[in-house]
């Protein structure tokens, strides 16, 4: 099957930055990304509201790498988390 | 003195007390027992939405009080000045940055709904009333605190994220303000009638849901003691202890000047006297992301708490029925 | 006319449409007021659970109606039906393609339950007693309406996924219409004896709950209407408007000719007027994966049922008593 | 034996049973209907609260039974023994091997709480009091299983894990012992002042939360029948309906020389006749990863759960009426 | 430590999609895969049901990759969703 | 923007082994680890407490792989589950 490169982005935040976080991406120009939770450590922040980390993933183009890294690095810097990028392969690249 | 011991002792052996006491000793003792978030969020709207609409209904009985407005500017501007007692004390007592000291000051000028609606039950046991509105006072006294904390540590030279307009949302339209300020503008609106709609939701099961909520706030806090020794050094303990009383004298002070019942002054030292651990610690986390959550959610959770919940709370009902009686 | 206008005015200041206006406002207000996902699937289980049950129990008691054939025939025929009616309306009044139209169509034959549950507390409140049987009319109508709209799609060219045995079997087993029909079965089996058992719990809460969940509607339909800013024209928006009135109009007739009591006449308009919003869009994606759940969702979830809420339910008891007495 | 029969026909069509069927319905006609895990969750803390709690006042308010102690030896005892006698009769009547067959011994010799609950509830409608301690009962006698059980396995030469410390406090401590042992003391702590603060919530809506609890076990037990077909022989599948009689023997015996009150004689038999399903497949996962959960989780939920609740329980109960009255 | 080369399949897909993905990938001879739950953006379609996201997680042998898009795309094809591959290595080759 | 080679390694295990695995991670210097919920399947094995599976993800410096590895091995063992490796690269290496 037809496959084309890209690549795979991980960002894992603080939930209280998660709205920052994806605003930042969609100015940057990504098309789509997905949220994962991920399960609490002690830091229970939000009990109405937002809570914890969550797992931010994105499929893009390799070209926009660097546009989405500069988005992400400028909301996540003085954060806890990670940003980790794999080489991936995507179908339907009409998509991205 | 003696009324007080009595009355902290009557409080300590309620369920609701008894099953924080149950989850502290879970946690500590490292037993699985978890509450799901969900459910745990769940009854936290629940709480929110009862004590709101509670006190919208009193409001809407007792018809608005002149106090009313008076009543929430005190509010707001001890938890706009609170902030400022609470950094000197720590720059006294502790050795912790600028950052540290405005984050924790923040948490003390903010309140605790739980704290509040556990007073609330304790004031009515003790055959008092309040002021339905001081629900609304709670609300307000929520987010003067984080600018008041942002001011210090600029001040202090610490890298505070300016207040843009996605930051103001967030705290003047946190869920938990919406939530009390939604819910008692609701029970003002429908009133008495409203009351016999949903009595038997909210008002019958309200200290059984408390009792299970607390028992989730023991498993958390005992969780928070547990994963941050060593973090708290004897000062900022200290602090832990000493700044809810010193908020609670201030809330005294306060509800003196207004002339509040004696139900009124007891919840206003309640809610001087607590330190908020769900819309500050969010905040902070986006507006003073360099400042050490462990320290101030241990402090406002594992110490503030307990103590209000255990000592407090009976405490300032005493001395406000020695007052106004 | 009067009657109409004071009947809905009481309506708008109940708990209930005060919860489901708080949460719109929240939402709007993009405050981050949430309920968790699992406490709004569990608060929706009771709902239904209790509903069905209710329904059970009454039919238990007043014996069977004959008219339960009759009625359970007409709702599915009113289902099959009215998406037929919904698709001219929207060939006249709007642009949308044969495939949107016809997704669009299959939610309005449909019913949405929480309209059927807020619907039944009205009718209650207004001092009318509706046949027991007609959550099982409820069930009835989820499911028909999908086969309509499925050719409809495949007519106008669309590509409708065949409905296989899974499809067959989502539809037909799918949560609401299991719990629905179940719930009332075990009333009906259990009777008044059942019911003296679990009333503490299905009966006393009921509206507080209902208060709950509703702010969740309220939460949900604002997030949507400011996710789809854009996605509704003039044309389409009005349909939303006429078609609960269309839809009442040919479920007063199907009560009339039944012969239904005055509560009855009521609840067939409101099931005949509401619009799916949870088991047919899940249906729509698998079966017309090309329609545009915007347009369904937020006309379904941010036009009908609001709009039901506020002036349809009120206005549909008001014409079965004006009919009916 | 007519009134066996009487009683379990009542006791088939009380709400709770039929809700437990419509779960199974759902599941085996493999409708998508599923409570959420964090609701089921829980559900299941507030009935372990509720139960846990009721026993501690029911201890306050007759005092301290001379019996208690020599009835928790009794179950401790009949946690450790059972085991045996189920690995016996395994051995006898199947081929499973001895990892197997010791793993699904533990599930045996412990309990299952939620059988115990609806134990309660029948015992309750037949006019019936049990000591109050039967819950602390139920507490001892859900880890000594799986001691018995992991010996067993490694004396069949199985690859039992070391009870290391981290094991022993998650068996000694989990989630359900904590919370029915720490409700329980609570209960007996605060009494009837206790009760009365909180009966609104855990003594009135008690039954329908149980209806909806195993409405969800329904669920759960048919999701598990369809995905294990063919994992249970005829030997297995005799196993697991014959085991719960012998176990509840075991359990009269007991309770005989105990000298136990009717109501709580009969608790004693469905707590011996039960067989775990949330504490113990949790352990031997840790313990004895080499055994096949779907054996295990099948029997005990899937066939010995249901048999106690439609069978077992109703029929202990008239059992302890015959030998008692 | 012994690994041995796989591919690693992620699928983000409707969650009213997803008894029909993981039965297409059964019926292609995939032996495993784990689902995680996506957080809901605003189509909350099914409270009393299935609703939102999934996402979909397989590790295989790089030689059923094939295989496996196949029956995949031929259950996402019309659907929104994103199919992306990875390489990766895996533990206990057995297990595959 | 700068990024550093990394590995990313996945772990899906089941629940009550999750305290074991992340002991052990630690136990192996890994500075920090990303837990996931999975979707349950039938073994809801603690209605009061853990259950089902989880996915424990972890990006590390390549030269720490092998000590994960080891660590993580020695828990999952007997043990139902999966462990996948993946090249990644990561922002901000002075956090790993
Ligand atoms: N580039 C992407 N990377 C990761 N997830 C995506 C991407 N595009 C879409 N998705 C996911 O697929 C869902 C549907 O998106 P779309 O196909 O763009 O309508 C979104 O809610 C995301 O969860
Ligand atoms: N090839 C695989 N890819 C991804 N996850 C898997 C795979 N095999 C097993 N799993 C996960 O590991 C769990 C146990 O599977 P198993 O080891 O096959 O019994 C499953 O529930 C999946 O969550
Ligand atoms: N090396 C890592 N691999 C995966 N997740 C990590 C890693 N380090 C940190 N995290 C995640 O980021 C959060 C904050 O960690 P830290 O930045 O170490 O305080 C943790 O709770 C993890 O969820
Ligand atoms: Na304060
Ligand atoms: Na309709
Ligand atoms: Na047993």
């Amino acid at each position: 099957m037809q496959t084309h490169k890209a690549k795979r982005v991980e960002i894992i935040i603080e939930a209280p930055m998660e709205s920052r976080l994806t605003a930042a991406l969609e100015k940057a120009g990504v098309t789509g990304f997905t949220v994962l939770p991920v399960l609490g450590r002690w830091t229970r922040e939000g009990q109405v509201g937002r809570s914890g980390m969550v797992a931010v993933v994105c499929l893009i183009r390799p070209e926009r790498l660097d546009a989405l890294l500069d988005a992400a690095y400028a909301v996540v810097d003085r954060h806890i988390g990670v940003i980790g990028v794999t080489d991936a392969e995507v179908l339907r690249a009409e998509r991205f | 003195m003696q009324d007080i011991l009595t009355l902290a002792g009557a409080n300590l052996l309620t369920p609701t007390i008894l099953c924080f006491a149950l989850g502290l000793f879970a946690a500590l003792a490292r037993s699985e027992l978890t509450i799901p978030e969900a459910v745990a969020k769940g009854m936290s709207i629940y709480l929110l939405f009862s004590i709101g609409f509670k006190g919208g209904v009193a409001v809407a009985d007792h018809g608005l009080d002149a106090r009313l407005v008076a009543a929430l500017v005190a509010g707001l501007v001890l938890s706009f000045v609170i902030p400022f007692v609470a950094f000197g004390l720590l720059k006294a007592m502790t050795r912790l940055s600028a950052t540290d000291a405005a984050a924790v000051a923040a948490h003390y000028g903010s309140i605790s709904i739980v704290t509040f609606v556990t007073g609330s039950s304790v004031v009515q046991a003790a055959g008092l009333v309040a002021e339905g509105y001081m629900v609304a006072v709670a609300a307000a006294m929520e987010a003067p605190a984080i600018i008041s904390a942002l001011y210090l540590a600029s001040l202090g030279g610490g890298r505070a994220e300016k207040i843009d307009a996605d930051l103001w949302r967030e705290i003047l339209l946190n869920g938990s303000i919406v939530l009390l300020v939604g819910s008692f503008v609701i029970g003002m609106v429908t009133g008495e009638q409203g009351m016999a709609r949903i009595e038997a939701f909210i008002v019958a099961p309200f200290q059984g849901v408390l009792c299970l909520f607390l028992l989730d706030m023991g498993l958390v806090a005992g969780r928070g003691m547990r994963n941050s020794k060593g973090v708290l050094t004897a000062g900022v303990l200290a602090f832990g202890l000493v700044m809810p009383v010193v908020g609670a004298a201030f809330g005294l002070a306060a509800a003196l000047l207004l002339g509040l019942s004696t139900g009124g002054v007891a919840l206003m030292m309640v809610l001087a006297g607590s330190a908020s651990y769900i819309a500050v610690p969010a905040a902070m986390r986006v507006a003073l992301p360099d400042a050490n959550p462990s320290i101030y959610l241990t402090l406002s959770l594992g110490v503030t708490f307990p103590f209000n919940l255990v000592i407090g709370i009976p405490a300032w009902v005493a001395v406000a029925q020695a007052v106004g009686g």
